[in-house]
């Protein structure tokens, strides 16, 4: 059927006159606000999700992000806005499409429109000023839109957002987002008393005058709504077993390295990487560390280096460009066993790419960037509370063994934002490895364990702990040496402590039967998606697990194991691999995605892959439906 | 941030009753070729280490690679031979981390003009307290005769066979173009005395000071400074008591200017190239900003940072 | 038997005295010549490395280097030298131990002792001159050289260079040399005709009196090693096919760029690379290129591609540190689509590492060290000769396909001396590909075909086809974009030049029988010692064959269906990779070497891996021990 | 090498008779935020490719990664929009094989002066003949609000919240202190007129010429040009017939200075920190050796590298 367009009724209609609000309940949904950049979309989405959130809802949301700093009005490519995913249970990714959208002005909602963001029945709020606009183009602009629409089966509802605020502002681009707030509280029945706090708390910082606008315009958008939509959705909560905290991945990241005593971060801006750095530039201040922006990201590589090598806790934070830079010192800090945090906020590549965009394909770059042997440790967080907690893992594993330690998020993480339970600090995080008492005169800055690889450093300012690091192969005290089974040696205790900290890990846990006709393996921030699409599928009866690794060097143990007990195994990954059926495209020419990859080498056994590049983050519709297909090609037999 | 024991404006002297003598500097035996520079500058820099009484333990020498940056193996001091080009950030991290330590750092004329021009133009800026030597031969000797941004126009190398393309790049003239650079002299190392007082001079200044030593390489360069030894009318020694004054010196070496080192105008106009060969302070202003003083972060106790890292928790409380 | 140490007759003898020299026949041979740096030992074996090639033997010489500069005189670090190992057949590599020395004092001949370079009966002729020196301490310095090298069964003869040079020169450490290679040229029956011709040649430039006295003091060691020595060994010559060059590989690939048609270089020294970069800045001179050093790595990368981008044939020579820091750029090539080539003369790693040693430990950094998906071609060439025609391949190859080609060399090849079939040069190896006439109106920079991702690049100068590259994501008219399945499809174009490569490639010759109980793989410079010992392996009866390749990336078709046909595949490397047994190290911790890590992933056969990184090339007989290893824990079974 | 059509020491105009208007050079729509400064570069430079009728197939716009280095994509010529940091290696490529095309570069302060820092000093002291531009709004723009070398000290940033640490680098001071620089000059977006001449005077230069373009960010910098946009007394132009000279400022812009760009000294003082923003052409000596010139090889036909290639394969006959 048509998409049906909704004229709201001229004058308000006493209430009694009105049909009830059919309400319909959901256990999830998804909805988001799109405008122009500047007319505040995103902060109205901001705080509708804080309200779900301290409702006690499940809620993930994204933010929509413009490919200009500051666009034209009403052109598709300058949507702004925020997609807010809540559900009754937790929300663990960003979901599918939309199903209530509300648009400032037509533009920006067929941006949302064309890239395939809106479910087929999506139900459309639309400010209808844009019609009656003095301006012939405009007007011509949104009949045109309104017809492309008109494809769909949208169900279109004219709200006049920008007629209502100017009854409260004179601008009401500066007021509109207020309005819409308040529309959807109605339509989501939001506690208002809620949504008061979280205004008052968003803008702490303004005047008394800006929360009573905002407040006004708040109830005026509510009570409209009240009494014009017939659109009414319920999503219970259920209240959260413990406190929780609210954030993104990267104030997670920023958190959990303060958590973590980390005291110099070196860098240079990189998105989606730099607001790890503005909050630990502001916080540094007050929490007594260093946050440095060098000239360069090899510099920054280097100052974190120079700081590790000083006793401090240092890392260093990146994304794709700015990681390739630091190929050279990360071969160094390997060398000098000089412990190393690098975090890298992954963005789409290859090159400059596609900043702003997820992607998960540095993995083999972290893994294999150096030149010449470079045995380092790779962990992913998959969750924004993952993000807080990983740090403190990568400063402990960088200093017990005295590697390189690499994080690696995305941009899907960073922008993301999750409730999660309140993490219950430990002191023993903190504190400082500085250690400044002698030690015994000829005390090697190598003194390997010859089974494990691992020894103490020696840090300046220890007397007779003297020594000179060196790029260069070296023996265990430090003297440049290449021959007489040197280099093989030392290579060796570089390389042996991967295994030891593998010995030290467990199976990463299979959610699901522990055997079956598929196990989807994946890493990173699609956990979520993942797993709800495993969700579905077990829903419909089919045999399917998922693993998800937090180890991608060493990898955990057992996956040989894990794997043979199901008939097919496939990665689901955010990075490119060759589609089967491509021309030129055979069992040998195949391009795996990064993590298939691996897994192939590492197992032996014939890890399929299923990966987008799409630039956003992977849909559980669209894993369930492609791992409906690999399921189809499966011969049906009793058991696996 | 650790706290040491020293206030980092000071320079940081043994703060214990040894009394340390050569033996306790020298580190592996030096392997640069016979007659190189570089042996002049380890033996002034040991001088300046007994001189100052700088405890092993608290002193690093950073340096990237070359000939020159062998020199920290060379020292019973800790060492990073790190990188090539790469030496100024890893000094810039140490300090920032440790301002209590004291840092050297031994470039190459490659190492800090070439591949690290960049990082060189920045610390100047950033005027973190560390001496910052490079040892300038005029050429890349590690790998053996490739022209630097320091060899003469028309010295035949490796890679430019029928001489060296274009004029020398003078070290002092860009280093007093840097906004903000506080310290900047030059010294020759076949003049012993003149040498030390300007490491000296260098090691005192608070901030960071840029010393170009000429240095020569038997090897591949024997030429380009063999007049100046020859001839010490070619040298002009620019002496200031705010810069260095070498008495014993003035016999020798008859051509001396006084330059008050604060006037970075005239500074500039002697670094011009001429036929002249001048040395000692051309800058030095102790009055600038200091990036590692800026930044020293007052130290927070583990149950502060508790304390606070829950406040910020709180903000994101649901 | 202890070590014989012979005192020359103190006077001439009559000749008719002295029992006729025994004559031993060998089909190859290895000898070494040792000095301080600085004595000439590297002239004396050139020289006669050369004379070897033209009286028709197969060569394969390899310098001795010392770690320092100008290392102090008679110290084993100071060990200066140079290495030949020649045969009646084609010498492949550098062999094993050294069959005979002559050595120009007991610290250098020590430090070849203590590297076990030298066979247990290995022939010595050592200068004596020290056992009577002046100073005391080289006295005692020269017994106990003697004493620890009279563990061995080493036959020392001592010979009185030094002395008898003194008859000419005045100063022996300008003169032994060649005294030496007199003695040499009695000892192996040179033809004194060919070696003056060689000196003639070496000294070219330099004075009449220069090859004067050379030649006399040449003729006075050959005199004197007739009248006193009874060593004389053999090797015949076969007179060569065709007309043959002889030259190391670095030259090789200079000469091989020249022949390609590149006409412009950039880059920045790095050991051991930087002798390509010699010879073409004195070439180009002549043959109208630029030799361009940059300020670094960066910018080498950068020119390389500036000029590439404006049609010119550019490449990029390195090595491992050089190479880490081109890793952006590189990825700004493939996203751009501009062809490069770049070699990689690689040395011993990870980081500053063992810059004059060998290693192959670059290959995964070249396929996998840029952030996001970066598809390149990788070759590698396996001899001296490889080094002249791969730069042919890697030009047509990356202009052609519009990518970036790593050519990995290693410092064996770079410095191995070696004859080969002179090349029949081709006129179209050379020619421009610049092409500046108009195209249509629209045309686009990216016109991909989309079955093979191939395009036709647009140049500076062509009318109608201006547009910007980007290293953004980009539509086929190189507009940054991201959305709508672009990056998607620009990936996939990217990609897809590797599959239609692929489809264009030979599987791999086999070395052998084509199924057996073992395949030995290999790439790179290690070819010639892994065939020879496949040779002796199956001279002893075992089912052994290798498979060498070119192709890394992408990989020759078939290698999976040719595993198939041998019991147990394991890769030779020079590279690290954990030892089996060491503590730690299982089956799920191992990490592999970096082609066996491939071709897991790539076959999924279990393909084992031996690998070492001694900082020097791989001797056949190590080679053929490890493999008999592996053949012994073989069940016997009676086919594969 | 590909011999040129044009020499390349005479500028690359059209050889055809083609009469070039702006809507031949107009490429996308610009989309810097409204009121960006960078829209009047682009407009100016606009104007100089049909003032100087330049073949639009035969010139190339080379960028970094900036809002600035969007520049190429807005113009109808060849463009390589890059990596950041690295344009003027990538310019100098295609220059040295192609040295007939004309070549502008645009950058961004951050793009130049910090991560491309090591790249600006040496491609001033090639002097590689091409009109770099630096657009500096004295903050990173595009990666929203950190603080660049040339951020105002005290100027609040994303990175530096209490205000910039540091004072500004001077990108002029700096590139006169570069040896063998041979054009160095500075102009602001808001005066039009000085911004044409001065792109002028340098796209006719024999050599580098630098040219810093004072440049408004509304965005995150609105504050820091204002009072020079606004009271014209600010700033200083420096008239010289062999510089920039704009009759029609004279009436605006009382305050002018006679500077012969000939004078090193007199400039490197004209450049020091004062209350006034001086424009002009601060250095430019057109004798300085050109690396282009010097490297320009001569063209070989394949005949005769053939048969140089059989010589070489002689000399290491057998
Ligand atoms: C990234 C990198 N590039 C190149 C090299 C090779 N390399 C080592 S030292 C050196 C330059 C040496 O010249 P200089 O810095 O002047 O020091 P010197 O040897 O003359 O003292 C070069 C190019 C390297 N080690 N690393
Ligand atoms: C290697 C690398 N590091 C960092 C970035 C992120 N980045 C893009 S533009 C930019 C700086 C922008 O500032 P500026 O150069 O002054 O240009 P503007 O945007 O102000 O015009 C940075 C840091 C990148 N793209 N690549
Ligand atoms: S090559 Fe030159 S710089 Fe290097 S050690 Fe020898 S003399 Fe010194
Ligand atoms: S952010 Fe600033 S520099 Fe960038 S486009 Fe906007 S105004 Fe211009
Ligand atoms: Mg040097
Ligand atoms: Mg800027």
């Amino acid at each position: 059927m048509p998409t049906e367009t909704l004229a709201y009724p001229a004058t308000d209609p006493a209430r009694e006159d009105r049909a009830p609000r059919a309400i319909t309940t959901r256990r999830e949904h998804t909805l988001e606000i799109v405008s122009d950049a500047g007319e505040g979309a995103q902060k109205c989405g901001q705080i509708f999700g804080a309200v779900c959130a301290r409702m006690g809802n499940g809620v993930w949301t994204v933010e929509i992000i413009p490919a200009e700093i500051q666009p034209p009005p009403r052109i598709p490519d300058g949507a702004s806005g925020y997609r807010i995913r809540f559900g009754t249970g937790p929300v663990t990714n960003w979901g599918d499409e939309t199903q209530l959208v509300l648009a400032f002005n037509e533009q920006v909602l067929l941006a949302r429109h064309r890239l395939g963001a809106l479910a087929h029945d999506a139900v459309i709020l639309l400010d209808d000023c844009w019609a009656s606009h003095p301006d012939e183009d405009v007007q011509r602009a949104w009949r045109d839109a309104l017809d492309e629409l008109g494809t769909r089966d949208y169900r279109v509802i004219l709200v006049p957002m920008d007629e209502q605020s100017r009854a409260i502002v004179d601008n009401p681009r500066k007021g509109k987002n207020m309005f819409a707030l308040g529309v959807l509280s109605s339509v989501y029945a939001r506690d208002l008393d809620v949504v008061r706090e979280q205004i008052a708390q968003t803008f702490r910082t303004k005047s008394e005058q800006v929360y009573a606008t905002n407040v006004a315009l708040l109830e005026l958008g509510y009570r409209w709504a009240d009494e014009h939509l017939d659109v009414r959705i319920d999503v219970p909560a259920t209240a959260p077993s413990g406190p929780m905290v609210v954030m993104n991945g990267n104030e997670a990241l920023g958190l959990g390295a303060l958590a973590a005593g980390f005291e110099l971060c070196a860098m240079y801006p990189i998105t989606p990487a730099t607001s790890v750095s503005h909050f630990l530039g502001e916080a540094f201040e007050r929490f007594g560390g260093v946050l440095h922006q060098a000239e360069d990201e090899i510099a920054a590589a280097g100052v974190a280096i120079g700081a590790s090598y000083a006793g401090g806790a240092a890392l260093t934070v990146t994304s794709g460009p700015g990681l390739a830079l630091k190929t050279e010192f990360i071969g160094l800090a390997v060398m000098t066993e000089t412990p190393l945090v690098i975090v890298d906020v992954q963005r789409g590549g290859p090159s400059t790419g596609l900043p702003t965009k997820v992607e998960q394909s540095d993995l083999l770059a972290a893994l294999y960037g150096q030149p010449g042997d470079a045995p380092k440790v790779v962990i992913a967080p998959a969750t924004i509370e993952d993000c807080f907690h990983v740090m403190v893992t990568a400063r402990r594993i960088a200093e017990t063994f005295r590697c390189v330690v690499f994080v690696l998020s995305d941009a899907n993480l960073a922008t993301g934002v999750q409730p999660f339970a309140r993490p219950t600090l430990e002191e023993r995080w903190m504190r400082s490895t500085l250690d400044l008492d002698p030690v015994p005169d000829g005390a090697k800055p190598f003194d390997w364990d010859p089974r494990t690889g691992l020894s103490r450093r020696l840090i300046p300012g220890q007397a007779n702990g003297m020594h000179t690091l060196t790029g260069l192969e070296h023996d265990d005290r430090s003297r440049v040496a290449y021959g007489g089974g040197i280099h093989q040696h030392s290579s060796a205790m570089r390389s042996r402590k991967l295994a030891v900290l593998q010995s030290m890990l467990l199976p990463p846990p299979v959610y699901g039967d522990d055997a079956g006709d598929l196990l989807v393996v994946g890493w990173g921030s699609t956990k979520g998606a993942i797993e709800e699409a495993v969700d579905r599928l077990r829903a419909e009866g089919h045999r399917v697990s998922s693993t998800h690794l937090s180890f991608l060097s060493p990898l955990q143990p057992g996956l040989r194991a894990m794997f043979a007990r199901y008939r097919r195994v496939c990665t689901v990954e955010l990075n490119y691999s060759d589609e089967p059926n491509d021309p030129y495209i055979t069992d040998e020419s195949r391009r795996y995605g990064q993590l298939a990859w691996m897994l192939r080498a590492h197992t032996l056994v014939d890890v399929d892959c299923w990966t987008r590049v799409a630039g956003e983050p992977l849909r559980p519709g669209a894993i369930a439906a492609a791992m409906r297909l690999r399921l189809a090609t499966l011969l049906p037999t009793g058991d696996a | 941030m650790s706290a040491g024991p020293v206030c980092p404006i000071l320079c940081a002297g043994a703060d214990d009753d040894r009394a340390l003598a050569l033996s306790d500097y020298e580190g592996a035996t030096a392997r640069w070729c016979p007659g190189c520079g570089d042996h002049s500058v380890l033996t002034a820099v040991e001088r300046l280490l007994v001189a100052e009484q700088l405890a092993p333990e608290r002193t690093v020498f950073v340096s990237g690679i070359g000939c020159s940056s062998r020199f920290p193996h060379y020292l019973k001091t800790y060492g990073f031979h790190g990188i090539h080009g790469r030496a100024l950030p890893v000094a810039t991290g140490i300090k920032l981390q440790r301002p209590e330590l004291t840092v050297f750092v031994v470039m190459g004329d490659g190492d800090c003009t070439s591949i690290g021009a960049g990082h060189w133009m920045h610390a100047l800026r950033y005027n973190v307290k560390m001496v910052a030597m490079v040892l300038d031969n005029g050429i890349y000797g590690l790998t053996k005769n490739q022209t630097s941004p320091t060899t003469p126009q028309g010295h035949p190398s490796n890679t430019q066979p029928r001489g060296t393309y274009l004029p020398p790049l003078d070290p002092i003239e860009l280093a007093l173009g840097v906004t903000n650079a506080s310290f900047v002299a030059q010294t020759a190392e076949w003049v012993p005395a003149h040498l030390f007082a300007t490491l000296r001079a260098a090691y005192h200044h608070d901030g960071f000071a840029f010393v170009r030593v000429l240095q020569r390489c038997p090897k591949y360069t024997a030429d380009i400074y063999q007049i100046a030894v020859q001839r010490p009318e070619v040298l002009e020694l620019l002496v200031h008591d705010d810069g260095v004054v070498v008495p014993e010196l003035e016999r020798t070496y008859t051509r001396r200017l006084v330059h008050d080192p604060r006037d970075l105008a005239r500074a500039r106009e002697l670094a011009m190239p001429g036929e002249r060969i001048r040395l000692g302070v051309f800058f030095r202003d102790a009055s600038r900003d200091r990036y590692d003083l800026i930044r020293r972060a007052t130290p927070r106790t583990t149950t502060e940072r508790l304390a606070l890292l829950d406040a910020e928790l709180d903000a994101h409380a649901v």
